[in-house]
């Protein structure tokens, strides 16, 4: 085995390992499991880094086995793996670290980081999956795993949203099977691959290729949320807030829309794809959901809630980019991959601040709560402005790039989705930084608690700063080579061509 | 090398059932280990042997069939050595120290273990019909005597009514047998094949084998033959209900598959194929629905036997009438699955034991909160309720998904129904325990944490049938090895 | 002819006593009928030429089997549980 | 009303059984097997070394069912005695009150013991054997029992256990001892052949009668703490 | 048609008596009659068929000798569990499965814990 083999292995068993050693850790050694979580953070960060670093240079990383007759289990180190890899890996240590924090105190510790630590073991693998067979296996270990950490508070209500959420995850897992047989059935192992695989196919085939499509899709959308999947995603938000940073901003729904991307471009290519007709189909159905989830986020009067019905609006900008066709706006979705990922997370990590210091949970609550947390609210203002799409922070980027690769393949119709949704944007996030910022403050916080030196403790203030401060830069620097922007646009010539 | 090996796999388990019953518990338990030991060691060596240089004949006695016994000895066969010495072993070591040495009829409990272990290599070796039939009582009796020990009236209804059916299901292999000994004038499994396959009547011998299926199904609890199964497994001490249900049940159901395998071509009929099958599938939902309402966590895995049973009889269609490949693929996914069910229902029970033995109670309910202690068994259970749901990488995932394949190959899309189907409702059941495990509502104060050995043994089982999807390549490559051309004879 | 008469009237007896031995009113003339049918077994094996059978049927089948099941009635109730459901749940 | 409508149909049920399986028989009857068992054994009764073909078939061609089945019949006697919880022997209920037969087993049990003897003697060569011999000594044995005389090898204990393996660890180890000698599982010796199949019959007869026994006495007895027959 | 077919035949026939009884009788030791009733049909049926054409044939002999040892062993095996059924539940006939385990449901459980 040489290195080239080893790297995308080790980043996979950091966090498996990480897992492990938690498990068996008893449960008051909080110090001990601290460290070994942040080591193990901290050493996926570093091997990823690792591996973009070669794969900028051209290298490829990979290993395969096979598993079963007929079928391979295939770790393959691409650009397009190592956008996702890149991003989980990076908001996993600032998770780790404000969920350390988040759960001071609280009881079940060593079960939750456990879970926690394989939740992202899974989500690596996902990146890494170099067939739909992997793809899939990994996709099933993430459903398992994340549902102890839904439930974690163990309340009637965390254990009917822990319900919810495995019928729609395993339900859809089921689909997706079925169409990763049905295609395997006529089609063999596919591992993924520039361009796909079905380009120039007869027309006896096309047939079963669509229905098979709208099958994966089916089951990838589940996680994804599109509508009307998406009915797990707004109950789920009874889960600790690192928990939903996680589902939301990396793990969960990202999983799904990285799924659709690699189907797209990988096994069908996106060229076939849109000889199938089957882009227009999924443009609309993720234009639907952009606008839809807003409308459905206006209306939220818990904060968390209006977050979540965000998310469901916002992962399918990744989508519709997929649909543009053209490099320009495929660019805009992928780079979305990494921008909402985020400033959601930012997002929820200031809800969680609000919360544990202040126990706001609904958005009228939030009267004059800037100037008891400046700079938790500085962060949260910088992600809503993002989201709205506010030059030059990250959603802007995205909304350019998208515009503009609409524009180019005469999609005219996509800008307007892009103003409405954006104009929704404004309308669910301007009335909450109102509150926070021009509202006097109407009755003292619920459970306001004293944490250090700070507004809030120390580990639960630093990662939405870090990543307020990176959507910023994302922005700002977006023509740079290394920003998410750049990094797509490598992705794109190799997978798209120019 | 290879006689002795085999007269060693032979041999152990007959000779260490009398020592061991000569013994009392606490040195039966001694003894036990060490024969688990050497027969492990043995199956591991024959298993080498065979996937190296092929399987071969094993004529008992020096008499060659039809006029003595011979064992087959292919890749098949000693695959299933090696899972059962491997099952047993872990029940067999848990039993040690799960048992109170201080009841005297425990001491029993060795005896009809390694009796019960003697019995189950007969059937995976067994090429004559009625040495077969002898070995399938050897394992029903000693199963009976094991679940009716020391047991109270509930168990000895279990027992008796588990008895009958075996019995019953004896009998009508036995008329099945009576029948083709008389058509054939050959007990050999392998002469009645050869010489059907060169024309003798047919229908006669058609008959004969339902009838042969119909005991074999009886005592393999297929829908809705189930009725014994439940409550046997369930009232049984863990280790006995991890060897019923991971192993026993195998037995029969091994030799309808071979019977099947070896005469479908000229008796089977499309019917028959297709109704095995579809009440394999009426029993993936009736018993994953049974399993679901169940209010014991014993009864919950129990039923979930009787669904994952089910899966199996998908073999019987997707070998009728099929090309090579697909029948290959088709033998291969039920391995898979008989060896994934054998591992993850043997870590169910005992890790179900276990946590009996954690919360003083058999109710499902009974668990609330209990992940709050974090249990190793409870991760034990769910690691092979993962297995049991065929998600992936576990080796019930890649027998699952070798039968969808088969299927698809077949253009029998109704099974992909049950296949996805039967897969959500055993996640529903194994959800509902995790589910209770994690209600944070009742405190519950006192919880005892059973030894650290009882609780490594079921992990060890799940871990492999976790591990079993990754390395299902490997494992399938000795399954499809048959005699070595030229050694057969 | 006369050959075959015994015959006739062995497997008639057989199947006589066998229906009898299943329902007779009282367990224990049930027992005592399958002891005849044993006995009349062992009788149909040395017709079959099986004189080993034959052995074996009387020690075991009749003998045996018979006392067992006698010693048996004696402490189990000799009414049939009069109770009205179905047999053992076997279907 | 739904009972007679359930016997009717078990009722036929069976009948088609009978009536298909008969048909089937018949069918069958008529052609000819394709292997000729019975000329192959003729053919190969001198090497096994016993003139009773039956036993031939029994201890020498098909040895290893007789072995499993002997391990059949002593499962049934753990699990009978591990079952047993009342020390049935000291229990007057056992012994039978009758007369006649108290007189009978005078003269009986001794001729059953010689019948007994003989069965297995003459197993090798003319109809007997082993199971015959095993069950006619049970058979006395349980006279012996209802006569009252006790029998204190039959108490759960070693010298039970010891019984009840006997024949088969012999057996067993007369199986394993070709083998070790480079020969196949249970392939005697032909000059040997004779002398280990009486030998194993012999301790076979001890073991059969022993266990056969063993469950006829380990059958619990409930009198002074039978419940109700419910229900009646 | 020979006499041994006859009794094969006739093996067939006991067969079905002993069928219908062991499905249709509730107490057990009845259903034990039948099962050996059973047991003897089939035997007679084993050496009826194979030894109406080449005349007496010692292999299903012996086979039925080995079926009858375990038959026997079944039986007593048998006899001492409903024995001791009987001993400790005063009944004679296993009740109707399904309403049994509802009834037991809610009663049972203290039973079934690691004592048992």
């Amino acid at each position: 085995m040489t290195a080239s083999a080893l790297l995308p292995v080790f980043a996979l068993m950091t966090s498996l390992t990480a897992a492990i050693i938690i498990f068996t850790l008893p449960e008051q050694k909080h110090r001990l499991r601290t460290v070994v979580n942040l080591t193990a953070a901290l050493l996926k960060l570093l091997l990823v880094g690792l591996m973009i670093w070669g794969v900028f240079q051209g290298r490829e990383y990979g290993v395969s086995f096979t598993m079963v007759p007929g079928v391979d289990f295939v770790l393959r180190a691409d650009a397009l793996a190592m956008l996702f890899a890149g991003l989980s890996a990076a908001l996993w240590l600032l998770t780790t670290v404000y969920a350390v924090g988040y759960l001071e105190g609280s009881p079940n510790r060593s079960r939750f980081f456990g879970f926690f630590s394989l939740c992202v073991a899974s989500t690596m693998g996902i990146a890494l999956a170099g067939n739909l067979f992997t793809f899939f296996l990994f996709y099933e270990m993430l459903t398992l795993s994340t549902y102890p950490l839904v439930v974690h508070r163990g309340t009637q209500q965390a254990l009917r949203a822990g319900r919810t959420y495995i019928i729609y995850t395993l339900t859809g897992g089921a689909v997706l099977l079925l169409g990763i047989s049905l295609l395997h059935s006529f089609a063999g192992d596919l591992p993924f691959r520039p361009g796909g695989h079905f380009a120039g196919i007869g027309p006896d085939l096309q047939a079963p290729l669509s229905i098979v499509f709208v099958i994966l899709i089916a089951g990838l959308g589940v996680k994804a949320a599109i509508v009307p999947l998406h009915g797990w995603l707004p109950t789920a938000m009874v889960a600790p807030a690192p928990v939903s940073a996680l589902l939301h901003a990396v793990a969960v729904v990202k999983a799904g829309a990285f799924g659709i991307v690699r189907v797209v471009f990988e096994i069908y290519g996106l060229e076939t794809a849109n000889a199938l007709g089957l882009l227009s189909g999924l443009a609309a159905i993720a234009a639907f959901t952009i606008v839809y989830g807003s409308v459905r986020a206006l209306s939220q009067s818990d904060l968390k809630r209006r977050l979540a019905f965000s998310t469901v609006s916002q992962v399918s900008y990744i989508i519709l980019g997929l649909c543009l066709l053209g490099p320009v706006g495929v660019a805009g979705g992928l780079v979305h991959l990494v921008h909402q990922g985020v400033m959601k997370i930012t997002l929820f990590f200031c809800a969680g601040n609000y919360a544990e210091t202040l126990g706001i949970h609904r958005i009228d609550e939030l009267d004059g709560a800037g100037r008891r947390m400046p700079a938790t609210s500085v962060a949260f203002t910088l992600a809503a402005f993002g989201m709205i799409g506010t030059p030059p922070l990250a959603g802007f980027i995205t909304k350019w790039t998208m515009g503009t690769g609409a524009l180019a393949t005469g999609m005219d119709w996509v800008i307007a989705v892009l103003v409405v949704s954006s104009l929704l944007n404004a309308a669910y996030f301007l009335p909450v930084l109102n509150r926070i910022w021009f509202r006097e403050q109407k009755d003292p916080w619920t459970e306001e608690r004293q944490w250090g030196r700070f507004e809030t403790s120390a580990w639960l203030l630093w990662p939405p700063l870090v990543t307020a401060a990176f959507l910023v830069l994302a922005g700002v620097l977006a023509s740079a080579s290394f920003s998410p922007l750049g990094w797509v646009e490598l992705i794109v010539a190799r997978e798209v061509g120019p | 090398m290879t006689l002795l090996l085999m007269a060693g796999l032979l041999f152990t388990p007959l000779a260490w059932a009398v020592l061991t019953l000569l013994a009392g518990f606490r040195r039966g338990r001694g003894i036990t280990w060490l024969g688990i030991v050497i027969q492990v060691l043995v199956s591991l060596a024959l298993w080498a042997v065979v996937a190296g240089e092929g399987g071969f004949q094993y004529p008992l006695g020096g008499w060659q069939a039809p006029l003595g016994i011979e064992l087959r000895v292919d890749g098949l066969a000693v695959t299933f050595v090696l899972l059962t010495a491997l099952v047993a072993a872990a029940s067999g070591l848990h039993a040690g120290f799960y048992l109170d040495p201080d009841k005297q009829w425990h001491r029993y409990f060795w005896p009809l273990f390694w009796f019960l272990w003697a019995g189950l290599n007969v059937v995976w070796l067994g090429n004559d019909l009625f040495n077969l039939y002898v070995g399938l009582e050897l394992i029903s009796l000693s199963a009976v005597g094991l679940v009716a020990l020391g047991g109270q009236a509930e168990a000895l209804r279990a027992a008796i009514r588990y008895l009958m059916a075996a019995l019953l299901g004896s009998l009508a292999y036995l008329l099945g047998v009576a029948l083709f000994y008389g058509q054939f004038g050959s007990l050999s499994l392998s002469g009645i094949a050869f010489a059907l396959s060169h024309g003798s009547a047919q229908g006669a011998a058609g008959f004969a084998l339902i009838l042969m299926l119909f005991g074999l199904a009886l005592k393999t609890a297929l829908y809705p033959m189930h009725w014994w199964l439940p409550p046997a497994h369930g009232i049984a001490r863990s280790p006995v209900s991890a060897l019923l249900s991971a192993l026993v049940v195998k037995g029969s159901f091994y030799i309808a598959a071979r019977l099947w395998l070896e005469l479908e071509a000229p008796l089977g009929s499309l019917a028959l194929a297709q109704l095995l099958g579809i009440l394999g599938s009426i029993a993936v939902f009736w018993g994953g629905w049974q399993a679901l309402r169940q209010p014991k966590l014993k009864q919950v895995v129990a039923y979930s036997s009787v669904a994952q049973i089910g899966y199996l009889f998908l073999l019987f269609p997707l070998t009728w009438n099929t090309t090579e490949a697909v029948a290959l693929q088709a033998q291969q996914a039920m391995t898979l699955q008989v060896i994934s069910h054998a591992l993850a229902k043997a870590a169910m029970f005992l890790s179900a034991g276990n946590l009996i033995l954690s919360v003083g109670s058999n109710r499902v309910n009974a668990l609330a909160g209990v992940s709050h202690f974090l249990p190793f068994s409870l991760f034990s259970f769910g690691l092979a309720g993962v297995s049991l749901m065929g998600l992936p990488p576990t080796g019930g995932f890649a027998a699952k998904w070798l039968f969808l394949q088969a299927s698809l190959a077949t253009g029998q899309w109704w099974w992909l129904v049950v296949l996805v189907g039967g897969g959500l409702l055993s996640a529903a059941y194994v959800f509902r325990v995790y589910r209770a495990s994690f209600v944070e509502d009742s405190n519950i104060d006192h919880f005892f944490h059973p030894a650290r050995r009882l609780e490594i043994i079921p992990m060890v089982l799940a871990l492999l049938s976790l591990g079993l999807g990754l390395i299902a390549e490997p494992v399938l490559s000795v399954m499809a090895l048959v005699f070595a051309n030229g050694e057969g004879t | 002819m006369a050959e075959w008469m015994l015959d006739i009237v062995l497997v008639i007896a057989l199947l006589v006593t066998a229906g009898s031995a299943l329902w007779s009113r009282d367990l224990f003339r049930a027992v005592v009928f399958f002891i005849a049918f044993g006995l009349l077994m062992a009788l149909a094996w040395v017709r079959l030429n099986a004189p080993d059978i034959a052995l074996a049927e009387a020690a075991i089948g009749a003998g045996l089997t018979g006392v067992l099941l006698l010693d048996a009635t004696r402490h189990l109730s000799n009414r049939d549980s009069g109770r009205k459901n179905r047999g053992g749940g076997q279907s | 009303m739904s009972r007679i409508l359930r016997s009717l149909s078990v009722a036929s049920v069976c009948l088609v059984f009978v009536a298909g399986l008969a048909f089937v028989i018949w069918e069958i009857s008529a052609v000819a097997t394709p292997v000729d068992l019975p000329a192959r054994l003729a053919e190969n009764l001198e090497r096994s070394s016993v003139e009773n073909p039956v036993t031939a078939v029994l201890l020498n061609f098909r040895s290893y069912d007789t072995l499993l089945e002997i391990g059949v019949l002593v499962i049934a006697g753990i699990a009978g005695i591990s079952v047993a919880r009342t020390s049935s022997l000291e229990d007057p209920e056992l012994r039978t009150s009758d007369e006649l037969l108290y007189a009978l087993q005078r003269w009986l049990i001794p001729l059953m013991l010689l019948l007994a003897g003989y069965l297995l003697w003459a197993g090798s060569d003319r109809p007997g054997g082993a199971f015959q011999a095993g069950a006619v000594l049970a058979a006395s044995g349980v006279l012996m029992r209802l006569g009252g005389i006790p029998m204190d090898f039959l108490r759960p204990g070693l010298m039970l256990r010891l019984g009840l393996s006997l024949g088969f660890a012999v057996f067993l180890l007369v199986a394993v001892a070709s083998a070790l000698h480079g020969g196949e599982f249970l392939a005697y010796p032909p000059e040997m052949a004779k002398t280990l199949i009486v030998v194993i019959e012999t301790v076979l007869t001890l073991s059969i009668a022993m266990v056969l026994l063993a469950l006829f006495v380990s059958a619990p007895v409930n009198n002074a703490e039978e419940p109700e027959e419910g229900g009646s | 048609m020979t006499p041994s077919l006859l009794y094969a035949l006739a093996g067939a026939a006991l067969c079905g008596i002993g069928l219908f009884g062991f499905i249709l009788i509730s107490h057990l030791l009845r259903k034990l009659l039948a099962f050996n009733l059973m047991g003897s049909g089939v035997f007679l049926v084993l050496v009826g068929l194979a030894q109406h054409r080449s005349g007496p044939d010692p292999v299903p002999q012996a086979l039925v000798l080995t079926g009858i040892v375990v038959a026997i062993a079944a039986t007593a095996l048998a006899v001492v569990l409903i024995r001791r059924y009987y001993h400790l539940a005063g009944k004679t006939a296993l009740d109707d499965a399904a309403r049994e385990t509802l009834r037991d449901q809610g009663s049972r459980q203290v039973r079934e814990e690691p004592g048992e």
